[in-house]
């Protein structure tokens, strides 16, 4: 556990570093949409943007206006603060519309801060549902991501060295999946905050190394004793990378035992197809992921696979949060909430601020009212 | 929601009111004054208008009609679709299709009701809505989704890639009323094969969704009979746009609002050639008497908006232009991009601009999918706005061809996408030497922030950086 | 030449009296209820150190909060205009002038003529605003020209998450509730309001020299915490407090004297 | 069966001793600073008035901010839970319930069995909380007991320039002023707060009954502008002081905890 922890904890972990001693460079990118498989096949290391350890949003607020959700403005915070001085190069992508305008806002504050903007600074379109035409889109602005990454890193991104590369995240998905079964037991091994802490370790660590060290953990976790009687939550929702949220909910007596977050399972769920061409293969796999409420019109799509989660999972309630000002997560809950407790399931929403905003005891008041709220409606363990 | 509203449907009631307003001035002067007297809130609506004359008599009537045809819908057998302000509605006039633009609905109750939205604005919350969602689609979603409304049979959009807040408003109705839903998907860039190709073929989708949804296959002589209407009121809106580049302008401030409201309800349709042919009238008189449109008759500054307007109750946006002796050089709304118009022209922007070729079903699907990339919003807010085609570019380019004094964003709370980008775009505007005013009011929620406390901010503005 | 301003703000009302640009009265009194009360008793105290009669001032600007209800102005002002001319002629180096106010915070940016070049106000609600800082003095019950000497004994840095006033109230006491430090909490607060204000500040694009006017300037560890969130050296006005007012009198100077 | 409540909140404290459903005596205090000062105060308090000691208790729940701060008490339940059960002891026939406390607002929905299905708390902006009133009052120069009585007396409310709580004091010095009838503004204040209020109930879906707890049920001003600009009949709690809503309910819990039912 430590080795992932070790590697979420700081920004620039010490994986990082070692990479980039050894000259090896680094991509960052702030969506679940744009393909490891192809950052990698470049030699480059994926590296997943995040907003966490930002003290205040100063430099967030400057270029942001006032209704934009904290995240991306603590994204910019930091690069303000030239934390991200590690990255070689940037994709930033459509995701929601505060994100995409960390585009424009973190190059203008370039404008003003001297060395904040990566050497490769990238705008990968990726289109908002999933049809031929969406496909034929988004199969062109994959090239044209390989193209750009061949031209400025020199790379020679080919089919084999992808194909390559789509078999070690596959074997990641592999392992995660397994990963996710031991948290459906009765007992699951490890708290929800623990497993956040796994797969986010994915978005910063070198993935050969990041898969040696999750089948070890793997491993010991099947023969650890679980945490038995905690009322069983599914966390769903806005992007969360931040641990402290996982934390209050446990703290208070729940235990996470599945998500749908795109800093959680949205990252690994389905496999790419390693039997067609692998473009082809990645472009299925990415654009018809359809768990983020970006796509449009897939809502029911995503109800079913929430309920075949919370069955599997044996999830007895659902919190449902989103960031302030996040209508696409907001809204889309609201609906979640209307269908599930139809079907009984407990659902609670939950509107937070991210980062350093987050005020715990107000969070901690509605959690605490939600588990007892769940508890009275359990038998006694 | 409050009880009493769920007591008559409100469209139809919106629909009466316009339509006795339209009828007010068919009596003598003493009894139109009189009339005035027993709509104390409405009042602020009417007079502005109707003192714009035959234009403004003609926008009443419009906008009557628009909601008329929705409350009779079903009686005539015809579907409805919700659908969005920066969608052309032309395509489902030629498929007996009644459009219920979200916005413009908001537009109309903002400016008649005391409370403005607010009722619905709040259902939505109860519907599971987010608070923060943009108010110009939850203002009148909200009374669908609770019902009071005319029954909604699909659901179609063209904002995704462009402003999730609108999208998520119609996959939430779709969802939440269980009603058939399309979305024209945006590609960042304007232009290119690639976004040319996108754009047809998305479109050509929507067609087959359409005919799907009506049982009746598109036929083309309506279809060319809604375009060459179209392109009768490209060439009317060019020389009111180029009348605009008069100093002092002929253009009286309320026909902005006039020009873009009747092309988001009728495009293609006479009803609203007949507004657009009205205005261009008067517009050609003031011309040749070479009087400004301003009633005092005093050109004081010219303004251009880089966004929307400010719909609080009767028109007081408008009142206050009037007053200052401002003269209202457009915004982002009235801004249409036909080859013909003087900005595209002036700027040799052929490339971002559409044709109206109905020589084939083909062309004509061209025509469609080209002026839909082109509708306000959805053509420059799409990529980062400092891209080619974009909001900067557009905004710089327009403030210099229509001569104007100063900039003013205004927008909604709920806007992400602009907020996002609109300190950017004030810096550089400013840098170009455009004094550039962001209000921080939403224009259909008078709760966020009162109109009164707005516009004394505005008026500092003028007066601090010594425009006025 | 006589001339005077008249600054009526929520918290404190501030007169400024002229002779041929020399300020030959200076006061500051608690601003009451009734606005033209405060400006009546602010301006007969000035007139009396002065040792001039209210019909001696040849013209009197009004500006603040409560101007538009001082009965005796020649004309108002808003308070933009008028603490540009006050920084302008207290330091004409100045190109920035950040003043936080009791109900809003303002940067202003003005050129080498003294003319403001761009403004903006803080938005939407009154995080990093003086009444921030007074609401919680208040309910800490310690005076608001102590906490800058209170902030300097800070030994441990705290964070103030809540951007609501109200809200950052009740975080406030749960930290107390902890057990936190008076001067730690002080200090937090001190960084919650200037972080603020800097992004206002950073938003029109600073350049130097910049100010800092109104009555919380003469709160030190405000005035550090300050320079420390905009990274740029801000200098000392003399007479910060006074700043708006004297800009009033200066610009009733200037129209006396023709100019514009 | 003798129980006792005590809700700890940040701006006043209250405790409530029941015996076998009924409240025997109940204090409301000022907080102080450290919540167990508070504690201590109201539990003693209490316990004078009914001349009963701290071992005569049974059992005895803690709820409010600083519940978990309070060491006398056998278990914490939230004040959501709290308020909810109290405001049914208060109003059976409750199924919707409003908490507008000092910092906070409460809305909840409870099921025929008075179980809770859905609630919501804004804690965003001040706005729409007890504190905002109290504020205004200040301003005003009035009790804030008397906003009430002089709101209903209004004949033009006046409307506030924003919803923020520091910003329309600024703007009812302003209406101050400019010589506003006072109860105008009282009135314009009230429908501000329940404008505000107004959204966050919507937001979980309004069933009869309706009640309000908290400080703020006691400003009729509040309830009867929340009443119309919902649109909907507010039931007037009459059977306690609705204020002690989260202690009674605490208490209650009591009962229950010691019967050995599961919280």
């Amino acid at each position: 556990m430590n080795k992932f922890i070790e590697a979420i904890s700081a920004l620039e972990n010490n994986y990082v570093n070692e990479w980039k001693n050894r000259g090896g460079r680094v991509v960052g990118y702030t969506c679940a949409y744009v393909p490891d498989e192809i950052l990698h096949s470049a030699g480059l290391l994926p590296f997943r943007v995040r907003g966490f350890s930002a003290a205040d949003t100063t430099i967030g607020d400057t270029y942001f206006g006032p209704f934009i959700c904290s995240l991306p403005k603590c994204m910019l915070q930091l690069a303000g603060e030239g934390k991200f001085g590690f990255l070689d190069g940037i994709i930033i992508t459509p995701g929601c519309d505060s994100m995409r305008r960390l585009d424009e806002c973190w190059r203008k504050a370039g404008d003003d801060i001297e060395g904040i903007i990566p050497g490769f600074f990238f705008h990968f379109g990726v289109p908002h549902k999933f049809t031929d035409y969406t496909v034929k889109w988004f199969t062109e602005e994959t090239k044209r991501l390989i193209g750009a990454l061949n031209s400025h890193f020199g790379a020679d991104i080919n089919n084999d060295k992808l194909s390559e590369s789509i078999k070690l995240y596959n074997r990641s998905r592999e392992l995660l999946a397994r990963f996710d079964s031991l948290r459906t037991r009765e007992a699951p091994p490890f708290t929800g905050t623990e497993a956040l802490g796994v797969v986010l370790a994915g978005t910063a660590l070198p993935r050969e190394i990041y898969n040696s060290i999750l089948e070890d953990y793997i491993s010991e976790m099947s023969e650890a004793p679980g945490i038995p009687g905690r009322s069983r939550i599914m966390l769903v929702g806005s992007a969360n990378d931040d641990l402290d949220l996982v934390r209050i909910i446990e703290g208070s007596g729940g235990l996470v035992a599945a998500d749908n977050l795109c800093f959680g399972s949205r990252l690994y769920s389905d496999f790419v197809d390693e039997n067609i061409n692998p473009i082809d293969a990645l472009v299925a796999r990415y654009l018809s992921h359809n768990e983020c409420p970006r796509m449009y019109g897939d809502y029911k799509k995503r109800l079913l696979s929430l309920k075949e989660k919370i069955k599997s999972a044996n999830i007895d309630g659902v919190i449902l949060q989103n960031i302030r000002f996040c209508d696409l997560h907001g809204s889309e809950n609201g609906l979640f909430e209307r269908d599930l407790e139809k079907e009984g399931i407990p659902c609670m929403r939950l509107e937070r601020e991210y980062g350093p905003l987050v005020e715990t005891g107000r969070m901690k008041m509605r959690i605490d009212a939600f588990l007892e709220r769940l508890d009275r409606r359990m038998v006694p363990r | 929601m409050r009880k009493e509203l769920r007591e008559y449907n409100f469209d139809w009631m919106l629909c009466n009111a316009f339509a006795s307003a339209a009828r007010l001035k068919s009596g003598t002067e003493k009894e139109y004054l009189n009339t005035l007297k027993y709509i104390p809130y409405f009042k602020g609506v009417v007079e502005p208008i109707m003192e714009c004359g035959e234009p403004g008599r003609k926008f009443l009537d419009m906008s009557s009609k628009y909601l008329e045809n929705i409350i009779n819908a079903k009686e005539r057998g015809l579907k409805t679709a919700a659908t969005t302000f920066c969608f052309s509605p032309a395509i489902f006039y030629a498929m007996d299709i009644i459009p219920v633009g979200l916005e413009v609905i908001s537009v109309m109750m903002t400016f008649t009701y005391k409370r403005g939205t607010a009722d619905f604005l709040d259902f939505c919350n109860e519907a599971g809505f987010t608070e923060t969602s943009c108010s110009s689609q939850r203002g009148t979603i909200g009374a669908y989704l609770a019902g009071v409304g005319a029954e909604i049979d699909m659901i179609v959009t063209d904002s995704p890639g462009v402003c999730d807040t609108n999208a998520n408003a119609f996959a939430f109705a779709s969802a939440y009323l269980d009603k058939p839903f399309f979305q024209l998907d945006m590609p960042p860039d304007l232009t290119g094969a690639r976004s040319n190709e996108y754009h047809r073929e998305d479109y050509k989708a929507l067609i087959k969704f359409l005919e799907e949804q009506t049982g009746k296959k598109l036929e083309i002589e309506k279809l060319k009979a809604r375009l060459d209407e179209l392109h009768k009121q490209d060439i009317i809106i060019a020389e009111l746009e180029e009348m605009a580049r008069i100093i002092p302008s002929p253009i009286p401030v309320t026909y902005n609002l006039f020009l873009y409201a009747s092309r988001f309800l009728f495009a293609g349709m006479p009803e609203c050639t007949e507004v657009l042919e009205s205005m261009l009238k008067t517009a050609t008189e003031n011309a040749v008497m070479k009087r400004p449109g301003l009633k005092g008759g005093q050109e004081k500054i010219r303004a251009f908006f880089c966004y929307i307007d400010h719909y609080a109750q009767n028109l007081q946006l408008w009142q206050m232009l009037e007053r200052e002796g401002i003269s209202y050089c457009g915004n982002i709304l009235s801004r249409l991009w036909a080859e013909n118009v003087p900005h595209v022209k002036v700027y040799g922007k052929e490339e971002a601009a559409y044709r109206v070729d109905t020589s084939s079903l083909d062309s004509m699907i061209d025509t469609l999918a080209g002026i839909n990339s082109r509708m306000p919003m959805i053509k420059s807010i799409r990529g980062p706005y400092d891209a080619p085609n974009m909001w900067l570019e557009d905004t710089l380019a327009l403030a210099k061809m229509y001569s104007t004094d100063i900039i003013v964003y205004n927008g909604t709370p709920g806007c992400r996408n602009t907020w996002g980008m609109v300190k950017l775009l004030a810096r550089d505007t400013e840098a170009a030497g455009y004094p550039t005013y962001i209000m921080y009011s939403d224009a259909f929620d008078e709760r966020v922030q009162s109109w009164e406390a707005t516009e004394e901010r505005f008026l500092e503005f003028l007066k601090v950086r010594r425009i006025i | 030449m006589i001339t005077a301003g008249c600054d009526i703000g929520s918290l404190t009302a501030k007169a400024v009296i002229l002779k041929d640009k020399k300020i030959i009265a200076r006061e500051i009194i608690r601003a009451t209820a009734r606005p033209e009360q405060s400006a009546l008793a602010v301006m007969e105290l000035a007139c009396a150190t002065a040792g001039i009669d209210m019909k001696n001032i040849e013209r009197l600007v009004g500006t603040g909060y409560g101007r538009k209800h001082i009965p005796f102005v020649n004309s108002v002002e808003s308070e933009i205009l008028c603490h540009a001319r006050g920084a302008f002629h207290q330091a004409p180096g100045t190109r920035t002038i950040i003043d936080i106010g009791g109900q809003d915070a303002k940067a202003i940016k003005i050129n080498n003529k003294g003319e403001v070049i761009r403004y903006v106000y803080n938005d939407r609600c009154a995080s990093g605003t003086g009444r921030f800082l007074e609401i919680i003095a208040d309910s800490l019950d310690i005076a608001l020209e102590d906490m800058g000497a209170l902030s300097q004994k800070s030994t441990e840095i705290l964070t103030i998450s809540n951007q609501c006033v109200v809200f950052a109230e009740t975080e406030i006491i749960s930290l107390i509730n902890e057990g936190k430090e008076i001067p730690d909490i002080i200090s937090a607060l001190h960084k919650a309001v200037a972080n603020r204000a800097a992004s206002l500040v950073r938003g029109i694009g600073p350049e130097p020299d910049a100010v800092m006017t109104g009555g919380v300037a003469k709160n030190s560890g405000m005035f550090a915490a300050l320079a420390e969130a905009l990274g740029i050296d801000l200098k000392p006005v003399a007479d910060p407090q006074i700043n708006g007012a004297l800009g009033a009198a200066l610009i009733a100077e200037d129209t006396l004297s023709g100019k514009k | 069966m003798i129980t006792a409540g005590i809700d700890v909140g940040s701006l006043t404290s209250k405790a409530v001793i029941m015996k076998d459903g009924k409240i025997l005596s109940s204090i409301i205090v000022k907080s102080k600073p450290r919540p167990w000062e508070s504690a201590d105060i109201v539990i003693n308090s209490t316990l004078e008035k009914t001349g009963l000691s701290m071992t005569d208790i049974i059992c005895c729940v803690g709820t409010g901010y600083g519940r978990d701060k309070i060491p006398f008490i056998k278990q914490a339940v939230s004040e959501i839970a709290c308020h909810a059960k109290g405001a049914r002891w208060l109003m059976p026939s409750a199924r919707t319930v409003l908490d507008i406390g000092g910092q906070d607002c409460k809305a909840m929905r409870l099921d025929e069995k008075g179980e809770m299905v859905k609630f919501i708390t804004n804690d965003k902006c001040a706005s729409g909380t007890g504190r905002f009133l109290e504020v205004m009052a200040k301003v005003m120069g009035v009790e804030l007991s008397d906003l009430g009585e002089l709101s209903i007396r209004s004949k033009n409310p006046v409307t506030l320039a924003s919803a923020c709580t520091v910003w329309a004091q600024a703007d009812v010095i302003q209406h101050l002023n400019e010589r506003t009838p006072i109860e105008d503004i009282a009135a314009g204040i009230n429908n501000a707060m329940a404008s505000r209020m107004s959204t966050l109930v919507s937001s979980i879906g309004i069933e009869r009954e309706v009640c309000m707890t908290g400080g703020v049920a006691k400003n009729s001003g509040v309830v009867t502008a929340l009443e119309k600009a919902l649109g909907i009949h507010i039931k007037r709690i009459r059977k306690d002081d609705p204020q002690l809503a989260g202690a009674i309910g605490a208490a209650l819990y009591a009962e229950a905890v010691s019967n050995g039912e599961r919280i």
